[in-house]
């Protein structure tokens, strides 16, 4: 059948057998309609899953699973390979057990019910969700073969609840004493975080749907905070509590964790946005080009402060740079797919993407980060990310200098 | 643009019906406030009272978290060590960690926590990690008290409670070690690093400084099935070949 | 446990012992991240799944699956909830022997693997499939109870594809004789459908990515086209084939179905276009509301002809209609959600949702598309729906005249 | 707009590089195209040589087509009747099946279909339903053959061949039938019915004139299983309760 993995080679002259002899698909009677009541994909495809990464963390339930980045298209993320990350592995929770309380400065402390949340107003809107720590692996060198472990900790979906502003009106929130918010989650961790009051009146949204459907289970069923631009940390799944201050609230994981060490020794604290960032998807490291020629060069960006205003692409490690077609809508803080036509000659290459957002700022190259933070800021790593195309074809992640 | 009307007016304007939104949810009682409302301040606003000795909070320790975190909060078992030394007088003096400027010391919990209420409020509601919720607040006095002895925080006869849990926070050795400049919190904040947008004959640095080493090249697993089987993207056999 | 199923009832004074009562969940250590490496909904929405409508076929190969609309939310369709429509059944086809074929009027009859065409440019976009035949029960009367089975023949995803005009112009087509193309699938159906060459050479995608990752086998799998605006059966499965010609083909599914009876007894044939359509999907029918108040009613409109300009909502049996808010982006031959707030009084209600759409062009009521069209047209019955809420809060599918 | 640039300038802009695309998929050879282009067109260009009469259709009916259609085209087990009277030479001289404006009368495919080149082309390409693309030309003609003559359309003692089928199409009862008099090809075609946005004071018809009979309450399953568990909008338990 070496035909059938080498589309070019014809056997004879007369033709591809994968043409001239009829497959059997083309000759039989398929599957009934509601085979599977809900679907899946085919199993063809069955390599692109969420993963590990090998000894990242001591455990499973206190764990990352990396979305595979490589293999996805568009700006939407398929919700079964929507990354995760878990503190205290994820729950099952029971919607018609679940309640959403406000409390804290607000005229009236408010228990809501999924029920009473689905009657309210809704809003459905785009939105990345990217983890603080990812890419954190490789601001000391380059320590992960692919873009499922380099980049993986980001997907979008859209997202369906009540804006949290309309919930904070309902429990009469005294706007002239609130500055932060405590979102809290339902799950053993019973996460934590703290946030800032223009974010939880501009754009947060307490959500119960993703991609059409409800959340799942591992991203917070049957609610979840939505906070547009913040790291995904902030956006607490299994939300039960929001409760409105006037003090931060140096919860665990933005005080221990999710601090970003300086040289100096300092740790900067409550860095939530998302600052620009990009990556191509492919080529990218792990995968191996077969051919010279013409290859679509396709990858995502986004900005956790607006829209994406440019992607740039550089063929030979940063000297020139073009700029990509970005596929629209393009949508503020939300991932967006770029495009960009690129012919192998069969050289070594390194490839790079750069995103310039609507603020004005530009993505960094990972030796202008490191200037300014060191190598052990763990988080908050939006730097160019670049891929070497060696002569074989094979495609490495490289860091340069 | 629609999507931008204040959440209220939203409501309101819609429809010519009287829009009581305020039946929706109800006042939460008193008693349901308490049973949620667990969150401790780093002014302690939240914190109840108890206490609990250093002596007392050993034995819970030993009960309860050494399987997990050692009997001396040293384990990387399970999570990074709570504990690891790393921290001097000096530190407890200064209030700045300076083991953390050393890129070859270990980054313990205790070295980095500014705030005490995180670790009396963490410990309260996530731990034991496989039986969150269940220690009473005497026991969280005491065992933050064995954890704060550990790292040398406080004596081995303290006895921790709300009334001098503030003494403690102005022992905590990383309390000066945070800072809010940068410009991460507001979406509209001043970013740290300026790059250039260059297009031509630009000079970003183009030398290959690193990449992952040959017999790192499993380590992952085989990319060949990590990638799509059919395609111009197809995954690098990372256990049959080696890169010619 | 009355207070978990009727969350207002408070069992004494304290409070409600969900939350007085800390759930296990709360109490636990959760699941480890990869316990599904590709991700499913949680158990409790297992009542979402697409189904058929007992009788509406004598096979379930040559059958209809339906969406959940009633449980959906925003604008996207999750991809395992995606309606089906097959002839002869669904099939997994291998993509490493799948190949396209383009002939006819081009200076090149041509050949792509998948390896070629994800290679080429592509391009990104959100569009609604309509099966021509949605809602075509109820040209009579109301048949089916629910919206799944009123509407359901609808769903919206984000595809990825090579544009069709790409694929034309590389094949060298002749465009001083080219007015139509016929497209053809790889299943045993081997089903056509003539297209019109203005809509092959500006909108139409070769599309293999659906949702974030590929096509779903009961939707194509490895590759489909992608006709926006035009009916679901022009959006070839398994697309094997593009012939470009300069006369239609009068295939069987645009000569004996998918033509429209009117009452003088000629079929309209060629009917390609889905013409603007809403539908309110909650309330609607099969659905019980238990209290008066407040409720968020949702729907979803489209337009095969360009964007949704305003959905109007009544609640009085057409008498009076009011504004609803169109979620953003509102994009072309794409499903906008919108939303409008409702008090029920506990009277019964007729509520009714009416699009209208960027050409002008208004969402007629069953009786004026009856005047024209008489009963028996079977395909495109984009009229007005109508449910009635009881004062038993029960919800009803209904016809007015 | 990005989105609405052509599609070659769309690849060719966007870098300095030659971009050959026209080395991504190669030409097709022409066995390659025989194998592939089946379809037949109105006007018969595709149709293949080959004949068959219609007692050979007979024969290949009753073995691959009868378990399904029924031996005369009747049956309604699998599929909608093909054949099933309704037919008249009055139909046959207009081309209009009258039959069709009655709605007491079934409509089937050959009442229906305009051209008979549909038929070749369908049953080559998709029949037998569970073995398609197993027939051969000369097969095909023989059966299609067959099914005429149970439409009166051919007699029993004709061979339907290449050379004849535009005869059979200038007989086919509905080939007047069809209509493009409509607005739904093109994107800016003119809509046939007409709408007013009314507002206010509307008078569209408010009386309820069609809904599902209590006897059918239940004919879709228990509409509780089908709506979600919770929320407002849980589903009517349509096996227990009818509605008060
Ligand atoms: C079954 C294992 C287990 C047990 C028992 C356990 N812990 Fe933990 N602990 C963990 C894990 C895992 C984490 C990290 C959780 C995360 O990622 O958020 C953790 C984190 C912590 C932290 C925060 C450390 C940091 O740097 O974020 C503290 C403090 C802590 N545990 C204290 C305790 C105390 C006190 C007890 C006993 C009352 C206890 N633990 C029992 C597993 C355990
Ligand atoms: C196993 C069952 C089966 C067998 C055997 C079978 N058919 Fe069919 N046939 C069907 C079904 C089911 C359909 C409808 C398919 C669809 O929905 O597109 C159909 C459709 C047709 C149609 C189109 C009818 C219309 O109105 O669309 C024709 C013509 C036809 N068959 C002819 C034949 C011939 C000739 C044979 C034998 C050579 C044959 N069939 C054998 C099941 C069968
Ligand atoms: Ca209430
Ligand atoms: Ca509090
Ligand atoms: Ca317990
Ligand atoms: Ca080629
Ligand atoms: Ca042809
Ligand atoms: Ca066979
Ligand atoms: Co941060
Ligand atoms: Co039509």
């Amino acid at each position: 059948l070496a035909s059938v993995i080498a589309p070019r080679a014809l056997a004879n002259n007369a033709g591809d057998p994968a043409i001239l002899e009829l497959p059997s698909w083309s000759r039989s009677l398929g599957n009934p309609v509601a085979s599977r009541p809900y679907g899946m994909p085919s199993k063809y495809e069955s390599n692109l899953q969420r993963r590990q990464s090998p000894g990242l963390t001591q455990t499973a339930q206190s764990s990352v699973s990396f979305s595979p980045l490589q293999g996805m298209f568009g700006m939407i993320t398929a919700s079964g390979l929507h990354f995760e990350r878990h503190h205290q592995g994820w729950v099952d929770v029971d919607p018609r057990r679940h309640r959403l309380m406000i409390n804290g400065l607000v005229k009236t402390a408010k228990v809501f019910s999924l029920e009473d949340l689905m009657r309210m107003p809704s809003v459905s809107r785009i939105h990345f969700i990217e983890c603080g720590a990812n890419t954190g692996m490789e601001w000391g060198n380059s320590a992960v073969p692919t873009v499922q472990y380099t980049h993986g900790m980001l997907s979008c979906s859209e997202f369906t609840g009540v804006p949290l502003s309309l919930l904070l009106e309902q429990a009469g929130i005294d706007k002239s004493r609130a500055k932060y918010i405590l979102a809290e989650g339902a799950d053993g961790s019973g996460m934590t975080r703290t946030i800032d009051i223009d974010r939880a009146l501009d754009d947060a949204i307490v959500a119960y749907g993703m991609n059409g459907e409800m959340l799942r289970p591992e991203n917070g069923y049957p609610l979840r905070l939505v906070v547009p631009g913040a790291q995904g940390v902030s956006w607490v799944k299994w939300l039960r509590r929001i409760e409105v201050g006037d003090k931060p609230y140096a919860t665990k994981d933005e005080s221990i964790h999710y601090v970003d060490l300086m040289p100096d020794g300092q740790h900067r604290q409550y860095t939530s946005i998302q600052e620009a960032k990009s990556v191509i998807t492919s080529p990218s490291g792990g995968q191996k080009l077969l051919s010279k020629g013409f290859y679509n060069v396709t990858g995502l960006a986004w900005s956790g402060r607006g829209t994406v205003k440019a992607v740039d692409v550089s063929f030979d490690a940063g000297r020139n740079w073009y700029s990509a077609k970005l596929e629209g809508p393009v949508l503020p803080k939300a991932l967006t797919r770029f495009n960009i036509g690129w012919e192998w000659d069969g050289q070594s290459a390194i490839l790079q993407s750069r995103v310039t957002d609507s603020s004005g700022y530009v993505q960094p190259a990972m030796r202008q980060l490191r200037e300014v933070r060191g190598r052990r800021s763990v988080y908050h790593n939006n730097a160019i990310q670049s891929w070497r195309v060696n002569a074989s074809g094979e495609v490495e992640n490289v860091q340069l200098s | 643009d629609n999507n931008k009307t204040p959440a209220a007016e939203l409501a309101r304007r819609e429809s010519p019906y009287v829009l009581t939104m305020d039946a929706l949810g109800r006042p939460a009682t008193p008693a349901e406030v308490t049973a949620w409302d667990i969150d401790v301040r780093p002014d302690f606003a939240g914190l109840p009272p108890g206490q609990g000795s250093v002596s007392d909070g050993e034995e819970v320790w030993i009960n309860r978290c050494a399987s997990c975190h050692g009997d001396f909060g040293d384990s990387n078992k399970f999570f990074s060590p709570l504990v690891l030394g790393n921290i001097t007088e000096a530190d407890i003096a200064s209030g700045h960690v300076a083991a953390l400027k050393d890129p070859t010391r270990v980054r313990t919990t205790l070295m980095k926590v500014a705030t005490v209420s995180t670790l009396w409020d963490y410990i309260r509601r996530a731990m034991p990690w496989n039986d969150p919720k269940s220690l009473s607040d005497d026991d969280v006095y005491a065992v933050l008290a064995y954890l704060l002895n550990l790292a040398y925080i406080v004596d081995g006869d303290y006895v921790l409670s709300k009334d001098n849990i503030a003494e403690v926070q102005a022992r905590m050795p990383n309390r000066n070690g945070m800072s809010d400049d940068h410009g991460l919190w507001k979406v509209d904040g001043r970013p740290d690093v300026v790059a250039e947008r260059c297009l031509r004959d630009c000079e970003l640095g183009d030398k290959v400084s690193s990449s992952i080493p040959p017999f790192a090249r499993n380590a992952h697993g085989n990319l060949r099935d990590q990638m799509r089987i059919f395609g111009p993207h197809q995954g690098i056999n990372t256990v049959a070949e080696s890169d010619p």
